[in-house]
């Protein structure tokens, strides 16, 4: 049975990190919590669910056209609720994030409705039986997947101009910009990368969970949040890690502690990482200057 | 300078306080429009979760009770009565069906309430609608006791109690299942369902695992590996379709070989498709069934699909019947509030599309329990 | 004759693995003016942050009049008479000119939750005590008509006296000013060298400075010290340490 | 004659404020950003129905019992959590506040996931009144005070404040520990008023919506509080009259009144470009 829940705790958290490889790409530039990155990823399930079934796309361009759209629903986002606040506090951003998420979210239960959709599923329901453990075609293709994502990102940002462009913009953006980098550009193009990974997670936990609602975006979005904390805020192995780390802290809270209390564990792992290394597990810890 | 812009601003969003504080009150109608020359209008309210998590359930009761009303007033069955309703949305939260049950009574002076929809609006609206004297029936509040005490709630759903019994004992009797395990939503709903399912089936057999999940939740990988350890030939499940569903296909990957057994909660069309071959065979007890030859569901189904192009679900055919039961209680007692009250609790072998219904003296529902099964992706009756 | 109110001996201090401070022997005697000099990124402000809690040394040991300080936290420090300003001024912005000078005074006062609620005769007279000094450390450093103005309004020069009014406000015996001319037009320091002598002629402080207008240092210090790499290469009188050799070295580097 | 209605939009509105007064001492004055003062209400909510309900003590002791429950629990959660700074404390709040839903969601005394009820009416108009009154003067006297002076040195610079001798971990803990006890009194007005308690209205967006309430109304001003409560609970309501569109117009508000006062109708304007909150977010934090 323990084999079997660590695998359980292993896909589940790599859904979760599905959504906080965006969470931290935002964070780690403009140091937002970006509440409507929720929202993003559950309209880019919509968007690959509308393209699959109304539009008979075939999947992988459903998904791929879906981060698209995502990435222009992150630009637009960042455009109308965060930019104009670039000067102001961060708390205001964080209203102001708040307000796009329920905004979001109720546009489209007024266009959506509120009952859930079904994802039809691309794969096939093959199921792979061994003696300790059973693990499905899907599950397979979702631990791939963020772990392929989580690599083409690191690469992305080391190895591009443009990702370390980021990363400089991330440590210092007047310093950044003095160095001829467009500091709205790089935000955009933060943004943009960010969303489409929110998307794609959308997609991909869309085809895995089977539904599609408007309000799905609210817990998981929190969750993502919580795993790139525990992973460390703006390290992107770090919310690969700290998705992981929270799926099978929630699957073995529930195993081993009480169903009931699933959701404690997973918090009260939030705080006690938060506690021992604030700047979480894979994050790095810098002295105070005075 | 600096302290007069202040003192300004201070003055400005003072005032813009009090406008707010207006505006609700000048939008109110300064005594309730029920003294209509010809016609009488008669005002009902409908407080449920428009938006939010619990939207679907919320949506489907009103458009449902929609339907009932457009027919009473195009029929003309009440005479020159028109009858009007007014919904209030409550995000879900039970504290804001608390604003919308006052607001619906004291702005809008409604005279009786279709609501609460979820158990905790019920439970948070109960004292007010006692208070204000404005009979109330839910059409889904299943938690056990809601109306007792209560002369002015009614509820026109099966309570917990009824259909996790009724279900236990079929289970028993006539499948023949011995070892049980539960699986229940951490909510109102699922912990009524537990505990009279788990008293029951200890009662008649054994129960070898409970675990429970969160409304919303998609994983429930641990719970089933949990519960597979234990190897119940019997798995049911109290919560909602779209969860229940999940919890079917994720127990079918796992392996496991079991009977699913599940309440009303299952019956909607989204547990067949999300659950596709995973939930064939399930047995759940329901109020309704769509398919049901009976000319007046099959009025309604027609009725509903036409304008909403989806089947019911039970959560409609509830709502439909309880917009029924306060027509009907209209049509024999009178308009007021206190006369619908009394035509609603005389309630007595009412034939609604979802059983033929009476109400006890504690305003609880006496109705058959139908048992469903899944077949051919279809639901379809068995008792 | 004057007794050491600060020794610390044999300080090590590193962050991560880097040496900022090694082996410092350091005394400074009451009632005396002390500059600290050194060339960026010598160990000047680690010493400051190291003598008021801020860090912790890596070794050695730290005594204020006898009491050993070393890791003890700034709020346990200051109360004790040792207070700071900062080189990067750090002022409380959003409070008022007084607000600020008042906080200074917080670890001169007792007032609890329940002085502070139920207003207690005895609260408020330390509350009017605290008001009347805070307004002479105003008038002293010349911001007594500025005192309902926000912090961040003051200009430049003046945030400066308004931080050594705020430290002077915990009622120190010794006073350790960072940088205090730095940005300072000569109007300004002139002004600033006038204010540091009468802080120790009317107030009777101790004073140990980091400073890099060496006219400052020069002109007010009694003694100097000089750090380079985390190690102290010079001591003595102005005169001394400027013909010194290593320090000449220091400052113009090894390749003059 | 006042309608029960808008008398219950007033009783809405002032525990509102006691909940937006006594975040904004712990964001606003102290500037420690906290997502979990829900939690806070639902332990005085709690605390103080269930004293009622098993002691049956009058009405203040029981709401005294239930504030003071809600500081102990405050102080017990302030402790460890003050450690951190800005978005890490936000985080672990919010974690915190989850975890207290999810054990009232368990507890058998608090009737779970069925709720509590039978809780008698006692909160009116008055009670509220008075306890706002009594929530506004004690907390403007902290705030008028050396213990106040801490707090806002806290907030502008903790460093500093650490050398003007202040133990900034004791005035954090103290300061959770007061505004959770009027977030408990809120808490308790609210159990005595609504006779029914469910943990599921305490979640996290409660604790959003409270510091919604607080920015919009403009960090530590007290007026502010009171006005962004005022706002933010007639808003909705007043919305109801274009039912669908509700909470879409909501979250649009939100974002446009950042956008044209992102420091609150009553919040103090930027000085020289830094945020009235940069500084108390200026962790070390490892970027990408």
């Amino acid at each position: 049975m323990f084999i079997q829940q660590l695998i359980n705790g292993l896909i589940l958290g790599s859904t979760y990190a599905l959504i906080a490889l965006g969470y931290t790409m935002v964070y780690g530039i403009i140091e937002l919590i970006n509440f409507a990155h929720g929202e993003i990823y559950m309209f880019g399930a919509f968007v690959g669910l509308i393209l699959v079934t109304v539009f008979k796309v075939p999947f992988i361009l459903a998904f791929l056209l879906a981060m698209a759209a995502g990435a222009l629903l992150g630009i637009t986002v960042e455009y109308l609720a965060y930019r104009p606040l670039r000067q102001s506090s961060r708390l205001a951003a964080l209203i102001s994030a708040i307000g796009a998420s329920i905004f979001l979210s109720n546009l489209a239960l007024l266009i959506m409705g509120a009952q859930p959709y079904t994802f039809p599923s691309p794969f096939d329901a093959t199921v792979y039986r061994t003696s300790l453990f059973v693990i499905s075609k899907v599950e397979i293709i979702v631990l791939a997947s963020s772990i392929l994502l989580m690599i083409a990102l690191t690469l992305f940002v080391q190895r591009t101009k443009v990702g370390k462009a980021m990363r400089a913009t991330a440590q210092d953006k007047d310093t950044a910009s003095l160095m001829g980098i467009n500091i709205n550009r790089i935000i955009t193009i933060t943004f943009a990368i960010g969303s489409a990974l929110g998307a794609a997670a959308g997609v991909m936990v869309g085809v895995y969970f089977r539904t599609v609602t408007p309000t799905m975006g609210l817990m998981p979005g929190l969750k993502g949040f919580v795993a790139a904390v525990i992973g460390g805020i703006g390290n992107i192995p770090g919310a690969m890690f700290g998705g992981i780390a929270l799926g099978i802290a929630e699957v073995m809270g529930a195993a081993y502690i009480s169903s009931q209390y699933r959701d404690a564990v997973a918090f009260a792992l939030l705080i006690i990482v938060l506690l021992l290394k604030p700047s979480g597990l894979l994050g790095r810890t810098a002295q105070e200057k005075v | 300078m600096k302290s007069r812009k202040r003192t300004m601003f201070v003055a400005a969003a003072a005032v813009l306080c009090l406008v707010l504080l207006a505006a609700i009150a000048g939008c109110a109608p300064k005594e309730p429009a029920n003294g209509g020359d010809e016609t009488t209008e008669i005002k009902i309210g409908m407080v449920g979760p428009l938006s939010g998590d619990a939207a679907a359930y919320g949506i489907n009761i009103l458009r449902a009770a929609e339907i009932a009303i457009e027919e009473a007033n195009a029929s003309g069955e009440l005479g020159d009565i028109t009858l009007k309703i007014i919904s209030e949305d409550t995000e879900g939260d039970w504290a804001k069906a608390a604003n919308a049950f006052t607001k619906l009574i004291d702005v809008d002076g409604v005279s009786v309430i279709i609501g609460g929809v979820l158990s905790s609006e019920s439970e948070a609206g109960s004292d007010i609608v006692k208070d204000a004297a404005i009979p109330t029936i839910s059409p889904s509040s299943t938690s056990v006791d809601l109306t007792k005490g209560n002369p002015y709630l009614f509820r026109n759903c099966l309570s917990d109690e009824v259909q996790a019994v009724q279900l236990a004992e079929f289970a028993v009797e006539e499948l023949g299942m011995g070892k049980f395990a539960i699986l229940f939503t951490k909510n109102d709903y699922g912990e009524s369902l537990r505990d009279a399912f788990k008293n029951k089936a200890e009662e008649l057999a054994e129960v070898v695992a409970v675990e429970s999940f969160m409304d919303k939740d998609n994983d429930f990988k641990a719970q089933i590996t949990k519960i597979k350890e234990k190897n119940p030939d019997c798995l049911y499940i109290a919560g909602y379709y779209t969860e229940a569903a999940k919890i079917a296909q994720q127990a079918q990957q796992a392996g496991m070989d079991i009977q699913l057994l599940g309440a009303d909660g299952l019956c909607n069309v989204v547990f067949l498709e999300v659950g596709e071959d995973a939930v064939e065979g399930t047995y759940a007890t329901s109020g309704f069934y769509p398919d049901d030859p009976m000319t007046a569901v099959q009025d309604f189904v027609k009725a509903y699909k036409d304008k909403h192009g989806e089947e019911p679900d039970m959560f409609a055919a509830q709502g439909y019947d309880a917009a029924r039961i306060v027509i009907e209680a209209i049509k024999s007692k009178g308009t007021t509030s206190e006369q619908i009250r009394e035509g609603i609790a005389a309630t007595a072998d009412f034939p609604g599309i979802t059983g033929k219904t009476s109400l006890d003296e504690e305003g609880d529902t006496i109705k058959d329990v139908l048992i469903l099964k899944v077949e051919n992706g279809k639901f379809v009756r068995v008792r | 004759m004057h007794k050491i109110i600060l020794k610390a001996a044999n300080i090590c201090h590193s962050f991560g693995g880097l040496m900022a401070l090694k082996d410092v022997d350091f005394a400074i005697k009451s009632g005396e003016i002390v500059g600290l000099i050194g060339p960026n990124g010598a160990g000047k402000t680690t010493l400051f942050n190291l003598f008021t809690g801020h860090y912790a040394p890596t070794r050695g040991e730290i005594l204020f009049n006898n009491l050993r300080i070393s890791g003890l936290k700034p709020y346990q420090i200051t109360p004790l008479g040792i207070a700071r300003t900062f080189q990067n001024i750090r002022l409380f912005g959003q409070m008022s000119v007084l607000d600020n000078v008042l906080t200074g005074q917080h670890c001169r006062t007792r007032t609890g939750l329940f002085g502070a609620i139920i207003r207690t005769r005895s609260s408020k007279k330390e509350e009017s005590r605290a008001h009347k000094t805070a307004q002479e450390m105003l008038h002293f450093v010349n911001l007594g008509d500025k005192k309902n103005e926000y912090a961040s309004n003051l200009s430049y020069g003046e945030r400066r006296r308004l931080e050594i009014a705020r430290a002077l406000a915990t009622d120190p015996t010794l006073l350790l000013l960072d940088e205090p001319a730095a940005g300072m037009n000569p109007q300004e320091t002139a002004d600033l060298i006038e204010l540091i002598r009468q802080i120790r002629v009317k107030m009777d402080k101790t004073i140990l400075l980091i400073e890099h207008d060496m006219k400052v240092v020069m002109g007010i210090s009694e003694r100097v010290a000089v750090l380079n790499y985390g190690r102290k290469i010079a001591e003595g009188t102005p005169g001394e340490v400027q013909k010194n050799e290593a320090v000449i070295k220091a400052y113009l580097g090894e390749s003059a | 004659m006042i309608g029960p209605y808008y008398l219950q939009l007033l009783i809405l509105i002032g525990i509102n404020t006691i909940m937006a007064t006594s975040l904004n001492l712990i964001l606003g004055y102290t500037g420690q950003l906290s997502i979990g003062h829900a939690a806070f209400m639902s332990l005085g909510a709690y605390g103080s129905a269930l004293v009622t309900l098993h002691f049956g003590f009058p009405f203040l002791v029981s709401l005294l019992c239930g504030a003071l429950f809600a500081a102990f629990f405050g102080i017990i959660i302030g402790l460890p959590t003050l450690r951190l700074k800005g978005d890490y404390l936000a985080i672990a709040t919010l974690g915190l506040g989850e975890i207290v839903r999810i054990v009232f969601l368990n507890l058998e005394l608090t009737g779970g996931a069925v709720g509590l009820r039978g809780i008698p009416k006692k909160t009116t108009l008055l009670w509220v009144v008075l306890a706002v009154l009594f929530t506004v003067f004690i907390l403007s006297r902290i705030i008028r005070s050396r213990i106040g002076r801490a707090f806002i040195a806290i907030r502008e610079d903790e460093t500093a404040a650490d050398s003007m001798g202040i133990n900034s971990t004791y005035y954090k803990t103290l300061c959770f520990g007061v505004g959770a006890f009027f977030a408990g009194l809120g808490g308790g007005l609210f159990a005595h008023y609504m006779r029914y308690l469910n943990p599921n209205s305490f979640g996290f967006m409660r604790s959003i919506e409270h510091l919604c309430m607080v920015v919009l109304g403009g960090l530590g001003n007290m007026w502010g509080a009171f006005i962004g409560a005022t706002i933010l609970t007639v808003t909705p309501e007043l919305l109801r009259t274009v039912a669908d569109l509700r909470l879409l117009i909501y979250g649009a508000v939100l974002v446009l009144m950042m956008r044209v006062r992102p420091q609150g109708l009553l919040g103090q304007p930027l000085r020289n470009g830094i945020p009235l909150l940069g500084r108390f977010f200026q962790q070390a934090r490892p970027k990408l």
